[in-house]
């Protein structure tokens, strides 16, 4: 199996080309513009996909070496270039975006108002999103991730609840001064690289060799903004107060790419940017850091255990399950950073569940507060299966793919500091907690007869049973992620170790 | 000599502030222009004072300068006066035709 | 050169000789019944002017010179002079002498050619006040409508002010050095041969001179009012042209004249480029009409860019990023005002709150006036942002780092004004979701045209980059 | 040639679960069959592998299949099959088989029956994962799968509010104590770089120091009290008897809740190599096992009667080990499997019965509506006196021996506190289950009467005329099979002990710890305090004293009402003590005073106050004093959001409102501003060159 020349770049584009088109076929006829967003965003899977395999047949995984690159000048006379490429952390972050946006555009069925801008907006989405995955130049880089925020910032304040405006504004402020912050150190870097290299570059590996030869001082600042730049998409507490109300407002499917890929952009941005530029002061902070990601997990824990609304409530364990993938990242060996990567992954789908479930109860129960929706378990048996599954994968069971990611990383966390972080499994409780408690709630206790509720339909079924099985099966057969990430997160350890 | 010279150049410089002073104070549009017809001559005058006094006229530059100044001030005066008459005949001047054929020169 | 030579008319006088011959058919044949033709032949003459600009070889005489940057700026000239006069063409539909207004335009282009190719004080001042009077002239080219003969009047007032006052400065800088010519000067100043206060003096007065044509704070306070009253596409003639020309004045000033006293002049231009932003930006937060807001908004670039005097040092890319962001300056400012001009048709106002929902009705006009004040606000990947980033670059690389972040500062508060545009036009319900019918197509041409350019350069800006970086004034 | 097959044995239930629930709706018999299917074929591969074992042993076979792979690091999946493991397998099989087919009959005509066989066979499969792997990580994975099962079973009538929080209950005391075995875990990986048991077992105890040793020890352990539902963590197991009887049986009395000791088993060479932790367990499990037995002494509900004994018979395991005896807390754990199952489905079918009579799912397990039973339900009856003799250990019944067993392993280890707390509980144990017995089936049936006094009168015609009946053949044939176990158990046992102590021994050997003939481990225990422990006397002859002086207690107040037990809690100090006991040592409310009270109420709303109120607040409040973002978000809020503070929203457009004033458009003072201007620019220069303001440069 080959990869047909440019094929990264037809995934990275294919939706940006797409979305005017659905724009104006939609002014035509509503349904064809979501047939089409649903057909372009499934081409555009099946790309990555078969990007995938090769990836994978091609033995590609057991190199650091970036695959598929494209790359050519973009703007030499101030070094910028075009170039896109992957690696295995890439590679899966890549089939996130691609599913994630797959599902959330097949189960945007309830969105009738301007379909047609929203699926163009939607797709523009989706280029964007794999654009910060793919893209290695961090000028471009930074394009992407600025990107990111337009159609977003659209899709919240338009379609987005009653309080949309305020929410739309709060994440845009929010994420804006996050990467105004992270582009400044991006520029020191680039002025540093220029007097240490005597080249114009944002070539992310040039700009790392010359960010390592920085000093440790200087790097502790650059890497905190940096951190703090990244941290705010993360979330970390306590700047993370815009997350949930974005998701409270947001429709349910941009709520499943906020959950699923935004918050990732923030680790991956960690991971695959600060630490390996600052990897001095990444092993300087290293601990604070834990203490910070074990912070988000007690917190968001607790928090979420008191909140009625159950899009607040995932919010906030998606919080929480983010301070894992901080904690692992900074565990400064590889099964911390593998564990972190495939929570990222994980997590998304599981979220990616939970939230469109979420608004399936806002669509047919209309309301999302946990006493409205309560007792409805034999009305809407499917729904509460399903919410039952995604419960139970947040909460980390065996089997399902969060236990993985969790398992690792407490591994790595205890067997880097000891008891001093042992309370850490504290989280997995918490966790369990709230979950069970608001599967409890929902799902258990006496039923209601009185109202009509129709229970899913078929698109719904379809998006859910795909992640469902995704998530069964990342839970069983771990190996499927673990080929891409080996690799990746070894490298990222190696970090640490020098 | 030099006192004279410097003379000439005090004389251009309150030429310049009265000119300044003029178009601060006065609401009157004609002397409005007339204030700035004496900036620029201030500055003519300046020019060939230094020209002359400092310079001793080794080139013709100053002098060519200054005509052009003054063709230049004649322009601008007249576009002056055509938008002021424009703007009169506007608020309700009333002889119109007056108006119109100084619009006219003023093309 | 492969067009072919006009006899008698060597080097640039090429050019201004075409367009002078311009003026004159066009005055000649200034006829009610005759616009359409008037337009066409006022875009004719200036489509051959331009191929001469691009094909004139460089040349270069004591003191006048056809070089790279004079070409640059004629070429700025000249697009801007094309693009505004398509838009002229409707807007001063029910002025009688409308080949007046053309003629003018080619007048006052060959006004700031002259200034912008110059090397030589006298030739700068005549150019330049050419350039001037023929501006006055077209903005009170709508002799019935009183708003444009106010906005005139003050124009006038105001600039032949800053006339004075850099004839003024001009004539003591003569009687620091004793030459009009800028080599000599540089010269002259390079062996210190001067008198120092009268140099220094005159520097003030000429810079205060250049600030009403540049806009800057606190020489600034005409713009708002003429903008206002003139009609769009005169004004954004005003804010591209006339404003090219002044910087293209100011450059050749000062990088080719002045430059050995640069520690004088450069500290002047910095406190003047902050004061300008900083206070241009905050004033354009609470403007309610979208023309005082362009007006403001025109204000702060200005401030960005005499960063290219604040911040004078030997750094390619800030003379660079100061043509590319006069030019886009240029661009994005017409495409504005005639977007402005356009939406004034259908909703009948110029207010911004009577601009909600205008998105949802004007769908091409407000897409491309979206895409504009992302641009003025720098995001990337578009224009605006290119350039803007190259000056930063070059102020960066000059080690004004402060006067960079501060101008970054700026910038960044910018783009709430602009984004509140955006959104009263996407979001809000208002005068322009009634407004269904479409306006004057005519104006849409150089909407879709500048904007085009627009995001071309910001998608592929490195050729002109390049191109910049070799120019020198 | 079936050993290395032996990874199906966990691998087809767990299959089989998805496949029930999806495609059990549409089988005749709800997905029984794939119950029954699953579980047979794990018994009988089960057994097959115990045969291969047994006739050719290969010590130990090991299947393994790497999981995780991270170039530098692997984690395997190890299924061993050892002599721990195929006793277990063995006996989860045979009861899983049966029970199944119990539940044909008992849960029939229930609703969601093929969720049930779904959540059964998860059980099924993932208690045989535990018991046959070889590796801590899978043997977690196993450990929380049975967690989750167990939730789902107990919440199997999932209308019922307090099946709902039992289920949760249960999930979270069992996961506190996961927790603190899942650190241990990562610590000993910490330390030996290793998951495998066999290989942990052996190096841990020689390259680790003392207290880590202990602590790790400490930490497994509580996972195993978590899952056995050992003091503390025991306070779900009685509240668990909400579930369907069937998963009692199984699950909470039978297979599940011996997962801990079967932990313990697994690695009882790193527990054995501290005494701290040592004795840590015996006194956890004989304190366990006391106060457990005390609480079965008052209570009426008949399930829970047998959840308590549950809880004190896994504490005399618990602390058989603690104390040593290796042999013996396996083999009270097998004989006890067997009997506790058989009482509880003989307490099913009682159920089941009652049900009928008082349509009322908590009454029906009352005993105080019982009695009578006897005489239409002879088999239940029987069957269940054989579980109740078993239980009390009487001679020659499995419960006899094993008891004795761990009794003598305490009188080995000279530990006075563990023996007469043990011996103690025998006498205990022996009344309560006789107490059971004759208030179920002994006597009148209670029922019409208390029906008549308790509630209204539209019951009682119901109740009139219900003839009492034997439970159908599905359900009573494995009662009969579970009876017999008990019994053969008993009688071959004596003469099964030694080969079976070999057995162990042998396997024990791997990690340097002896057993002697009697099933003790040499290992080094020393008790907290020596007091008296009648040496002389053999063990059984006490303890057959004991259990035989509880029946007799029982035999008096129960039947000939002579002395009657109950008066003792009329007054005084027996009232006290018997609302202590009936409240169960407020171990309830001490949870509830955790979870809702402290975590819930406390920390969580809490903390969601300083969410909602400080934190925003905060970022809000560093706009209110000017900082970029919320002066940012105030300029929008300026233009139309609402929700942000305006402060320097307002500055800014006071500001440029002045600025816009001044353009008020007359232009003479625009001329004087210019002027000014210029001069501004003029002064500010001399001032920045520092020059003398007027100085004429000439005469």
């Amino acid at each position: 199996m080959e990869a047909f020349p440019y094929e990264l770049s037809v995934v990275l584009w294919l939706p940006l080309l797409a979305s005017p088109i659905a724009y104006i076929i939609g002014t035509a006829s509503r349904k064809a513009s979501r047939w089409f967003a649903i057909v372009v965003s499934f081409i555009d899977f099946v790309l990555a996909l078969h990007l995938g395999l090769v990836f994978w047949s091609s033995g590609a995984t057991g190199s650091i070496e970036l695959q598929f690159v494209d790359k050519f000048d973009w703007i030499p006379s101030v070094g910028i270039s075009y170039y896109i490429g992957v690696d295995g952390f890439s590679m899966i972050m890549v089939l996130l975006s691609t599913i994630l946006s797959l599902s959330a555009v097949i189960a945007s069925n309830h969105i009738h108002d301007s379909e047609h801008l929203y699926y163009a907006l939607f797709l523009l989405l989706e280029t964007s999103l794999i654009g910060v995955f793919v893209s290695f130049d961090l000028f471009l880089f930074y394009i992407f991730w600025e990107l990111v925020l337009v159609p977003m910032y659209f899709l919240i304040a338009v379609w987005g609840g009653p309080r949309r405006k305020y929410a739309a504004i709060k994440f845009f402020i929010y994420t804006h001064v996050g990467s105004v912050i992270m582009l400044i150190s991006f520029f020191y870097v680039y002025w540093q690289a220029i007097a240490l290299l005597g080249i114009y570059t944002f070539n992310l590996f040039q700009l790392i060799k010359a960010a390592n030869q920085l000093a440790l001082t200087v790097q502790i600042y650059l890497f905190i903004a940096l951190f703090i730049g990244f941290g705010i998409k993360v979330p970390i507490v306590p700047f993370h107060t815009w997350l949930p109300d974005a998701h409270v407002e947001a429709p349910s499917p941009i709520s499943v790419i906020l959950a699923g890929v935004l918050l990732k952009m923030g680790g991956y941005g960690i991971l695959r940017i600060a630490i390996p530029m600052f990897p001095a002061a990444a092993k300087f902070l290293a601990w604070y850091i834990a203490i910070i990601g074990v912070i988000n997990i007690f917190y968001a824990g607790f928090v979420a255990m008191w909140q009625l609304d159950v899009k607040r409530l995932i919010a906030y364990s998606s919080i929480s399950h983010m301070g894992i993938v901080v904690l692992g990242s900074v565990t400064g060996n590889v099964l911390g950073v593998a564990g972190a990567i495939y929570m990222m992954f994980a997590h998304g789908l599981v979220n990616g569940l939970l939230f469109l479930l979420a608004g399936v109860y806002k669509h047919h129960v209309h309301s999302r507060l946990i006493p409205d929706i309560a007792g409805l378990t034999e009305k809407m048996p499917l729904t509460s299966a399903f919410f039952v599954i995604g419960g139970f994968a947040g909460l980390g069971l065996p089997g399902l793919a969060i236990f993985v990611a969790e398992f690792l990383v407490i591994l790595s966390a205890i067997s880097t500091w000891g008891l001093s972080i042992a309370y850490v499994v504290f989280g997995a409780v918490l966790n369990a907690a709230y979950m069970l408690w608001a599967i409890q709630r929902i799902v258990f206790g006496p039923q209601r007869s009185e109202e009509e509720v129709k229970d899913l339909c078929k698109p719904e079924i379809i998006s859910f049973s795909f992640l469902t099985i995704l998530i069964v099966l990342l839970g069983v057969y771990p190996p499927i992620l673990m080929n891409f990430i080996a690799t990746p997160a070894t490298a990222i350890a190696q970090y640490f170790l020098s | 000599m030099l006192n004279e010279a410097f003379i000439l150049i005090i004389t251009s410089v309150i030429l310049f502030i009265l000119g300044i002073y003029g178009l601060s104070t006065r609401r009157n549009a004609l002397k409005m222009l007339i204030s700035i017809e004496l900036l620029i001559n201030a500055a003519a005058l300046n020019i060939i004072t230094f020209a002359y006094y400092f310079y001793s006229l080794v080139s013709l530059d100053a002098q060519i300068f200054v005509l052009f100044i003054i063709a230049l001030a004649a322009a601008e005066a007249a576009i002056g006066l055509s938008i002021f008459l424009a703007l009169h005949r506007l608020y309700g001047v009333p002889d119109l035709d007056v108006v119109s054929k100084l619009r006219e020169t003023g093309e | 050169m492969l067009l072919p030579e006009i006899p008698y008319l060597p080097g640039i006088y090429t050019i201004l000789g075409i367009l002078a011959l311009g003026v004159l058919i066009l005055t000649i044949l200034d006829r009610e019944n005759y616009r359409w033709l008037i337009s066409v032949l006022g875009e004719l003459i200036l489509l051959v002017t331009l191929a001469y600009v691009i094909d004139l070889p460089a040349y270069n005489e004591s003191y006048i010179a056809f070089d790279e940057f004079s070409r640059f700026m004629t070429f700025v000239f000249i697009i801007s002079s094309m693009l505004i006069i398509m838009a002229l063409h409707h807007e001063l539909r029910d002025v009688p002498r409308y080949g007046l207004a053309v003629s003018l335009i080619l007048a006052a282009n060959i006004g700031m050619i002259m200034a912008a190719a110059s090397l030589n004080l006298v030739y700068i001042v005549v150019g330049w006040e050419l350039a001037g009077v023929s501006s006055y002239a077209v903005v009170a080219v709508r002799r019935r409508d009183p708003l444009a003969i106010e906005a005139a009047m003050k124009f006038f007032i105001v600039g032949s002010i800053g006339f004075g006052l850099s004839l003024f400065g001009i004539s003591f800088i003569f009687g620091a050095v004793g030459t009009f010519s800028l080599p000599d000067i540089a010269g002259k100043l390079a062996n210190s041969k001067y008198e120092y206060n009268l140099l220094y003096t005159g520097l003030v007065l000429l810079i205060s001179g250049l600030g009403f044509k540049m806009a800057i704070v606190p020489f600034h306070v005409w713009i708002p009012d003429t903008y206002d009253g003139a009609p769009n596409s005169i004004a954004s003639f005003l804010a591209a042209a006339s404003k090219s020309m002044a910087f293209a004045v100011g450059l050749r000033i000062f990088y080719h004249g002045l430059y050995p006293v640069s520690d004088i002049w450069s500290p002047l231009f910095a406190v003047l480029a902050i004061i300008t932003m900083t206070y241009a930006n905050l004033a354009a937060l609470a403007q309610t009409k979208m023309k005082r807001l362009l007006a403001w908004s025109s204000i702060a670039h200005a401030g960005y860019i005499i960063l290219l005097f604040g911040a004078y040092g030997l750094s390619q890319r800030l003379i660079a990023g100061g043509l590319f962001h006069i030019f886009m300056h240029a661009v994005m400012k017409i495409l504005a005002f005639v977007a402005a001009a356009y939406i004034t048709v259908v909703i009948g106002s110029d207010l911004l709150n009577d601009y909600a929902g205008i998105g949802r009705t004007q769908k091409i006009v407000s897409f491309f006036l979206t895409v504009d004040l992302l641009a003025m606000a720098g995001i990337p990947p578009l224009g605006g942002f290119w350039s803007k980033y190259l000056l930063f670059l070059g102020v960066v690389e000059t080690g004004y780092v402060w006067l960079a972040l501060i101008a970054v500062i700026n910038s960044a508060i910018s783009l709430y004004y602009y984004a509140r545009i955006i959104k009263l036009m996407y979001f809000d319900v208002g005068k322009g979701s009634e407004a269904t019918v479409a306006g004057p197509r005519i104006y849409l041409v150089p909407v879709i045209l500048s904007g085009l350019l627009i995001m071309a350069v910001g998608i592929y800006p490195d050729p002109l980059i390049n191109y910049l970086l070799k120019i020198s004034p | 040639m079936f050993t290395e097959y032996a990874w199906l044995i966990p691998f087809v239930p767990l299959a089989l679960s998805p496949i029930a629930l999806i495609l059990g709706r549409k089988l005749p018999k709800e997905g029984a069959e794939l119950g029954i299917l699953g579980a047979g074929f794990s018994l009988i591969l089960a057994l097959l592998v115990t045969i291969e074992y047994i006739t050719s042993p290969e010590h130990p076979a090991s299947i393994s299949f790497t999981w995780i792979n991270l170039i530098q690091f692997k984690l395997d999946f190890l299924i061993v099959v050892d002599p721990l493991s195929i006793v277990m397998m063995d006996i989860v099989g045979i009861i899983a088989t049966l029970i199944m087919i119990y539940s044909l009959g008992y849960m029939h005509g229930e609703k969601g029956l093929a969720r049930y066989f779904a959540e059964m066979l998860l059980f099924t499969g993932s208690m045989l994962t535990i018991v046959l792997a070889g590796d801590l990580l899978l043997l977690f994975i196993g450990w929380e799968l049975v967690g989750v099962s167990s939730y789902l079973l107990i919440g199997f009538w999932y209308t019922r509010p307090p099946a709902a929080s039992a289920a949760k209950k249960a999930f979270l005391t069992t996961r506190m104590g996961d927790i603190f075995m899942l650190a241990g875990i990562a610590y000993l990986y910490r330390e030996c770089g290793t998951l495998k048991i066999a290989t942990l077992n052996t190096t841990a105890p020689a390259i680790l120091d003392p207290k880590l040793l202990a602590l790790i020890g400490i930490f497994l352990f509580i996972g195993a009290m978590g899952k056995s539902a050992q003091f503390p963590l025991m306070a779900w197991l009685w509240d668990a008897m909400e579930g369907p009887t069937t998963v009692s049986a199984i699950l909470h009395s039978s297979t599940m809740v011996k997962a801990g000791v079967y932990l313990v088993l697994r690695v009882y060479p790193i527990i054995a190599s501290s005494p701290t932790a040592l004795q840590f367990v015996a006194y956890v499990g004989a304190f366990t096992a006391f106060i457990a037995a005390t609480m079965a002494l008052v209570e009426w509900d008949i399930k829970r009667v047998l959840a308590y004994s549950t809880i004190s018979q896994i504490g005399y395991m618990m602390s058989a080990l603690g104390v040593g005896g290796y042999a013996a807390g396996y083999l009270h754990l097998m004989s006890h499997a067997f009997f506790k199952a058989l009482l509880f489905l003989c307490a099913g079918s009682v159920v089941h019965m009652m049900h009928e009579i008082v349509h009322d799912p908590w009454l029906s397990r009352d005993m105080r509506y019982m009695g009578g039973l006897y005489r239409d339900m002879r088999i239940t009856a029987l069957t269940m006196l054989i579980g109740a003799l078993a239980l009390a250990g009487i001679f020659p019944l499995s419960g006899f021996w094993s008891k004795d067993a761990v009794i003598e392993a305490a009188l080995e280890a000279h530990d006075p506190i563990v023996y007469w707390l043990l011996v103690i509980t025998a006498f205990l144990t022996a009344f309560y289950i006789m107490r059971l017995w004759f208030n179920t089936f002994w006597g009148e049936l209670r029922a019409p009467k208390m029906l008549k006094e308790h509630h209204s009168s539209e019951h009682e015609e119901k109740h009139e005329h219900v003839h009492i009946h034997e439970s159908p053949p599905v359900m009573t044939i494995p009662l009969v099979i579970l009876a017999t176990i008990s019994v053969i158990l008993g009688i071959i046992m004596p003469f099964f002990k030694e080969s079976f102590v070999e057995f162990l021994a042998g396997y024990l050997e791997h990690y340097g710890i002896h057993l002697n003939h009697e099933g003790i481990a040499e290992i080094t225990y020393e008790p907290l305090w020596h007091g008296f422990i009648p040496e002389s006397i053999p063990v059984a002859a006490i303890s057959l004293l004991f259990a035989g002086l509880g029946m007799w207690v029982a035999y008096e107040s129960y039947v000939t009402r002579r002395f009657m037990v109950d008066r003792l809690s009329a007054g005084g100090l027996g009232k006290l003590l018997s609302k202590v006991l009936e409240s169960r040592y407020g171990l309830d409310g001490l949870y509830l005073l955790l979870s809702e009270k402290l975590a819930w109420k406390c920390i969580s709303r809490g903390l969601s106050w300083v969410d909602t109120k400080i934190v925003d607040g905060i970022v809000n409040g560093i706009g209110r004093s000017g900082l970029l973002v919320a002066k940012i978000s105030d300029l929008f809020d300026r233009l139309g959001i609402d929700g942000l503070v305006n402060a320097i929203g307002n500055s800014l457009k006071w500001l440029g409102g002045r600025f816009r004033r001044i353009e008020i458009g007359i232009i003479e003072i625009y001329a004087l501003l210019i002027a000014l201007g210029t001069l501004f620019v003029f002064i500010y220069g001399m001032w920045l060159l520092g020059y003398p303001i007027f100085s004429f440069p000439f005469g």
